[in-house]
């Protein structure tokens, strides 16, 4: 008796919220963005909210007869608020998308709703591997850490390093960068040491002491965009650079947001991404403009780029499916591609996870500024973990 | 005050009940837990943000067990929430999806550590046991970090799976289930933190708090009494952050992080301290005001948290807290009030 | 080895500068002021404001990032902690808590939430090879500008009119006041001296622990640590304190990466239980 | 006859002070005992030492001859010995009935009991009511504890120890600071304590000691000077210079 009054009030309460959001779903197409724009990881959020808002500035906020109305919420990157905003934002506001997640915690705790609600859920910046296969709902526009860490294995195995230590934070993306960067280094005959930074950690000098001690050829490095900087100060200050260790990284640590701040230390530092804000191309210089433009200056990253082009599939997404969510959307997704400010990328009908050119690149001065510069391009990257598996 | 003949004071009988008149349930109460009640049926849209001030106000009456009612400071009780969440979270995942088995585990895990931190915060002053106990939430925090095999690291503890509630309710995305099953958790927890708190054993708590020279000199074993109820509040912290992790299937190391330490503090300060609905209250406010500052400015929520507590903290948090009491007490009855002047009962027979 | 030494030492030598504020507030006036981490910060961003929108050199700032937290500890402290001094621990630790999330806020606003870099000049970068010991020049500076300050307070406080008042006051500020000392001004300079210091260090340590507007509360429990662990009675106490930190934490992530942090927690945890006054203080 | 309470060769250093030097010193049962001496003689720390506040050096107390030197105070309440405190030490927030029916409870081993509602056990309660009327609170028993006037409270404070059923008193100083007009009451109530409670009275005022005490020690130094009836006393020429001295330096 308590349990059919408990469930007739439960499918009512449904209903009415299902009708509900049938009514507002002609007029309008809610995207919930839910990011960290305050604590430790705020500048991701940051980055992202003025790309998303840049993008629907340019292209309008109209799509397939539908208004795209944007909700940003702030998750302090903490996973079970991400969860519970998530929540809150399909079941009350009624989101035909949500999208954003600055870390990876973030989008694994999310991604059961998606599931659940069937909601697209479009991942901008989180870039552990597994992240797309938590959900069948997830797409991402970001980007993998094998999928930035194996091409600098292999240029750094081609240009005459033999022995690499790697420094990693840790925590998924941390070690899954590890783990692609020395399975691809040792496969193709190199040595590699392997070394974990706590996540939250105010001094590296230990470990680039240990770095120091074991006198490697090259040191591979990982550890979130924003850390990068005070990394980069020590590597210098302890006179690694000068010691013949070349320094070799991912473009998180190199990230465009602090690069400039970062002084001559960070100069002549190799690493391999899929974003530079010096990238040369129309679309990026145009993207590039506006984005200073519309933030005072502030230079777009990967970060950004990945909320433009999250915003980008979306709204091509709807165009696709003529306004309809859900599967539709998702489906509309996959396989799409289109040159983004970063270059030719595509959505992998297959895993739902992008793929996209990787470049290497060294740390050079423009014009007075500190640059990203692209010397060399590896096309059409896929994840690397997921085409192993799959193979 | 004059010398009054034997005559005109209380009998036994007046006496009895004036005393049980203070653990009795008020009006206000009751509509309280209605209103509460009613919540589950006439806002399913907030259910999401219900059953985290739910679990909020579970969690702040746990310290208000120690810190209203016995006067421990403390500035690490994130520890036994957390340990709480990871140990139902592991259960969860490890043994079985049952919500109230994983519950009671998670309480009787937090307790057993309760018990063992005790004995850290019987010594010392106020700042030893603040240092103390937020040493104690910094220890096990870095274990949950380092043993990541366990508890999933810094990335959290994924793939929580939960059963269906008596085997019957199923979790639901709405968050009905969550709400109801935290509501109900909060309210007969709270039912017996009532009843601690009115019985011989809460009264000598007090009288520990409020001059603990005298109650050794009245024969009250203060040591054993503070282990008790330590060791109840961690219960009930980590029956909170079991909680969370069961209706949000996630957990991860911010539920040991200092900030959640810091936020229960928060939120029992502006409920008011020492009459357990002051946790409820709190929880509440605090979560609408976040609700509603960080949705106005989600950056900068924090700072008007952050000014609203320099402002309680100097106009005189426990003059408000008096007032709140004093409040709480017309509308609750006389439960939840501190000892109010009786009125005046002159020329009985 | 011996690097590894000179590094813990050039650490701890930071914290102390950072802490020792907190120290007099907590030992001498009795006040747990949780926020003393927020005006380290002020000092760190006055530097880097300072350094990268107007250009002034790297030295020239020490003294305003000394100068401005010390101004600004001064008027919180005639307007706002004043009135604390008699509430319980509780209290105070409320209040600080809001002061620094009010600043974390105000600084996220007015600065962005990113690190904050600053450009050392060119001769205090880079390391010397000293008797085959690689030493790193900012942290010898750090060192020797650390050194000097301990000294100077020590002397401060042990051999001037200023140090005896001050420690008369603090013993029975009611005595103090009857002796024609004026107590709320001797509070009030040490206050702003203890802000100060922190800023100077907050300007000092950008550099090596990074600057960002959750600067407060990642280092707290740092200075929490080296105040109750060195205990309140005497600045050599949290001196050893913060040099045994310094080397503990940085020999701690050199040999035992795993377990550095909860060594140093546990550390804490026994000595508090064991000593409550500290592990350098002489039982009062 | 096994005396209520006796020391032997009771000693507490503090550092290089000795605070209590080598006391022996019995209260025999139902005795109306003072121990009085000049300020700094040591009163106060030998309190402390029976009842367990502080470890003394070196020596051993018995109550009714079994060893409680390393008991801690609240074992010994329990065992029958109870004090009274210099300063008020009350719960303010408490009503008069809270704090008696703590101290009842407490003694009857139901403080533990965490489910009951206070109040729920007649047994109790008629006992509360009991001490109340005895120390003549009875009509302010639902004041809270800081509103009553300060008469009252030190009766509050004489009525908590007795509540704890105690074989041996101990009151410290209980007349000091009451107003004159409050004093009788106060008197009259301490004067008609049963006569199977021994009392340790240590007084300050000598009218009160002479009133109320049949022996009377007196504390010089930390050490026990002498000790005799209150005739002897009174007539001791040595007490009175100790004590006059001290007066007139006062």
């Amino acid at each position: 008796m308590l349990r059919r009054t408990f469930v007739g009030i439960v499918s009512a309460a449904a209903l009415t919220l299902g009708l509900g959001g049938a009514v507002s779903a002609q007029e309008t197409m809610k995207v919930g963005l839910i990011l960290p724009m305050t604590g430790p990881f705020a500048s991701t959020g940051r980055q992202i909210e003025a790309a998303a808002k840049l993008y629907m500035q340019q292209n309008g906020d109209t799509v397939a007869g539908k208004k795209i109305q944007l909700i940003v919420k702030d998750d302090t990157g903490v996973a079970d608020v991400t969860k519970r905003l998530a929540q809150e934002l399909i079941v009350n506001d009624k989101v035909g998308v949500i999208a954003g997640f600055g870390l990876t915690p973030l989008a694994l705790a999310t991604a059961p709703l998606a599931t659940q609600a069937k909601v697209p859920a479009v991942v901008m910046a989180a870039a552990t591997s597994t992240i797309t296969e938590a959900s069948p709902f997830i797409v991402r526009t970001s980007g993998t850490l094998p999928q930035n860490a194996m091409p600098m294995a292999e240029w750094a195995s081609q240009n005459g390093i033999k022995k690499v230590v790697t420094l990693v934070s840790d925590y998924g993306p941390g070690i899954d960068a590890e783990k692609a960067f020395s399975g691809a280094f040792t496969k193709a005959g190199g040595q590699v040491e392997n070394l974990r930074v706590p996540l939250q950690n105010p001094d590296f000098s230990p470990f680039l002491q240990k770095v120091a001690d074991a006198k490697p050829d090259a040191l591979f490095v990982f550890v979130p965009s924003g850390v990068g900087a005070q990394f980069m100060k020590q590597f210098v200050e302890r006179g690694l650079d000068k010691g013949g260790i070349k320094l070799i990284a991912t473009g998180d640590v190199t990230d465009d947001d602090i690069l400039n701040g970062m002084g001559d230390v960070a100069l002549g530092t190799i690493t391999t991404h899929y974003y530079s804000a010096a990238h040369d191309s129309p679309e990026n210089k145009a993207f590039v403009d506006a984005f200073k433009k519309a933030n005072n200056g502030m230079r777009p990253n990967f970060m950004a780029v990945g909320g433009y082009d999250g915003m980008h599939l979306i709204y091509e997404g709807l165009k696709k499916t003529n306004g309809a969510g859900g599967q539709a959307l998702v489906d509309a997704m996959k396989g799409m591609s289109w040159t983004s400010p970063r270059g030719p990328i595509t959505i992998d009908p297959q895993t739902r996870d992008i793929i996209q050119n990787v470049y290497v690149r060294k740390v050079e001065r423009v014009n007075g500024e500190l640059y990203n510069v692209e010397f060399a391009t590896i096309e059409d990257v896929k994840d690397p973990v997921k085409a192993a598996k799959s193979n | 005050m004059q010398d009054k003949p034997f005559m005109s004071s209380l009998t036994t009988d007046e006496v009895a009940t004036s005393l049980r008149r203070k653990g009795r349930w008020g009006l206000g109460e009751v509509l309280f837990w209605l209103a509460a009640a009613a919540t589950l049926f006439f806002l399913p849209e907030r259910h999401l943000i219900l059953n985290e001030i739910a679990i909020i106000g579970l969690f702040a009456v746990s310290l208000d067990l120690i810190l209203g009612y016995a006067g421990i400071v403390s500035l690490g009780h994130a520890a036994f929430f957390g340990v709480g969440a990871y140990v139902a979270g592991i259960f969860a995942k490890e043994m079985t999806g049952d919500p109230l088995t994983g519950l009671a585990v998670a309480g009787v895990a937090a307790a057993l550590l309760g018990f063992a931190t005790s004995f850290l915060v019987l010594r010392g002053a106020d700042l030893t046991r603040l240092m103390v106990t937020l040493g104690v939430a910094l220890v096990a925090g870095e274990i949950a970090n380092q043993a990541s095999w366990l508890t999933g690291g810094a990335d959290g503890l994924q793939g929580i799976m939960m059963g269906p509630l008596l085997g019957m309710f199923e979790f639901d995305i709405f968050g009905t289930t969550a709400y109801a099953y935290s509501l109900v958790v909060l309210f007969v927890l709270f039912v017996v933190a009532r009843r601690i708190v009115h019985s011989p054993f809460g009264l000598s708590l007090r009288s520990i708090r409020d001059n603990s020279l005298r109650a050794r000199a009245v024969g009250i074993p203060v040591n054993r009494r503070l282990v008790a109820i330590y060791t109840i509040s961690a219960a009930y912290a980590g029956i909170a952050g079991g909680l969370l992790a069961q209706t949000t299937q996630f957990v991860s190391l911010d539920v040991l992080a200092f900030h959640r330490s810091a936020d229960v503090l928060l939120v029992l300060v502006i409920g008011g301290v020492g009459y357990l609905y002051g946790g409820l209250i709190g929880a509440v406010i605090f979560k609408v005001l976040q609700d509603i500052l960080s949705s106005m400015t989600p950056q900068y929520w924090q700072f008007w948290i952050g000014l609203i507590l320099v402002v309680l903290v100097l106009a005189g948090r426990e003059r408000l807290t008096e007032r709140a009491r004093f409040l709480a007490g017309r509308l609750f009855g006389r439960s939840a009030g501190a000892p109010r002047t009786a009125p005046a009962r002159e020329g009985r027979p | 080895m011996l690097t590894i030494l000179f590094d813990g030492v050039a650490y701890g030598m930071l914290l102390f500068v950072l802490a020792c504020g907190l120290a007099v507030t907590l030992g001498l006036m009795n006040f747990v002021n949780l926020a003393h981490g927020a005006f380290a910060m002020a000092g760190g961003y006055i530097t880097a404001v300072l350094m990268n929108r107007y250009g002034v050199p790297f030295l020239l700032t020490l003294p305003l990032a000394f100068i401005g937290p010390a101004l600004l500890g001064l008027v919180l402290e005639r307007t706002l902690y004043v009135q604390l001094y008699a509430r319980s621990h509780l209290d105070q630790v409320l209040f600080s808590i809001g002061l620094v999330f009010m600043a974390v806020a105000a600084i996220d606003y007015t600065m962005g939430s990113q690190q904050q870099l600053i450009q050392l000049p060119g001769w205090l970068q880079g390391r010397v090879d000293v008797l085959g010991v690689q030493v790193g020049l900012y942290r010898s500076f750090i060192i020797g500008v650390c050194g000097v300050l301990v000294i100077a307070l020590q002397l401060i406080l042990t051999r001037t009119r200023f140090g005896s008042r001050l420690r008369a006051a603090v013993d029975d500020p009611r005595v103090a006041r009857g002796l024609g000392i004026n107590v709320s001004a001797i509070f009030a300079t040490t206050f702003a001296v203890g802000s100060g210091l922190a800023g100077l260090g907050g300007a000092l340590g950008a550099e090596i622990l990074g600057l960002d507007p959750t600067f407060p509360l990642k280092f707290m429990i740092y200075f929490l640590i080296v105040v109750t662990v060195g205990g309140t009675t005497s600045i050599t106490g949290p001196f050893l304190a913060s040099l045994l930190l310094g080397i503990a934490d940085v020999a701690g992530k050199y040999y035992l990466p795993d377990f550095g942090a909860f060594i140093i927690y546990t550390l804490m945890i026994v000595v508090l239980v064991l000593r409550p006054q500290g592990l350098f203080a002489h039982g009062r | 006859m096994t005396p209520a309470l006796e020391t032997i060769g009771l000693q507490k250093r503090f550092g290089g002070l000795t605070a209590t030097d080598n006391v022996s010193f019995r209260l025999e049962k139902g005795a109306r005992h003072a121990l009085i001496g000049p300020n700094g003689a040591g009163k106060t720390t030998f309190i402390n030492l029976l009842t367990g506040v502080i470890p003394p050096t070196s020596g051993r107390i018995l109550l009714e001859g079994a060893d409680i030197t390393r008991l801690c105070p609240e074992l010994r309440v329990q065992r029958g010995l109870a004090r009274t405190f210099q300063i008020n030490q009350l719960f303010p927030a408490m009503t008069p009935l809270e704090t008696l029916g703590l101290a009842v409870s407490e003694r009857k081993g139901s403080g533990r009991d965490w489910w009951r509602v206070f109040g729920s056990d007649r047994e109790i309660v008629d006992e509360v009511v009991g001490i109340a009327q005895r120390f003549r609170l009875a009509d302010v028993l639902d004041e809270r504890t800081s509103n009553l006037p300060y008469g009252k409270q030190r009766l509050l404070e004489i009525a908590v120890a007795f509540a704890c059923e105690p074989r041996v008193l101990l009151l410290d100083e209980p007349a000091a600071g009451v107003p004159e007009a409050e004093r009788h009451e106060l008197l009259a109530t301490v004067a008609a304590l049963p006569r199977d409670v021994s009392v340790l009275l240590i007084e300050h005022d000598m009218d009160l000691v002479f009133s109320f005490a049949e022996r009377i020690s007196v504390l010089v130094n930390g050490g026990l000077f002498t000790e005799g009836t209150v005739d002897e006393i009174a007539a001791d020429p040595r007490v009175r210079a100790v004590y006059l001295g001290e007066s007139v330096d006062e």
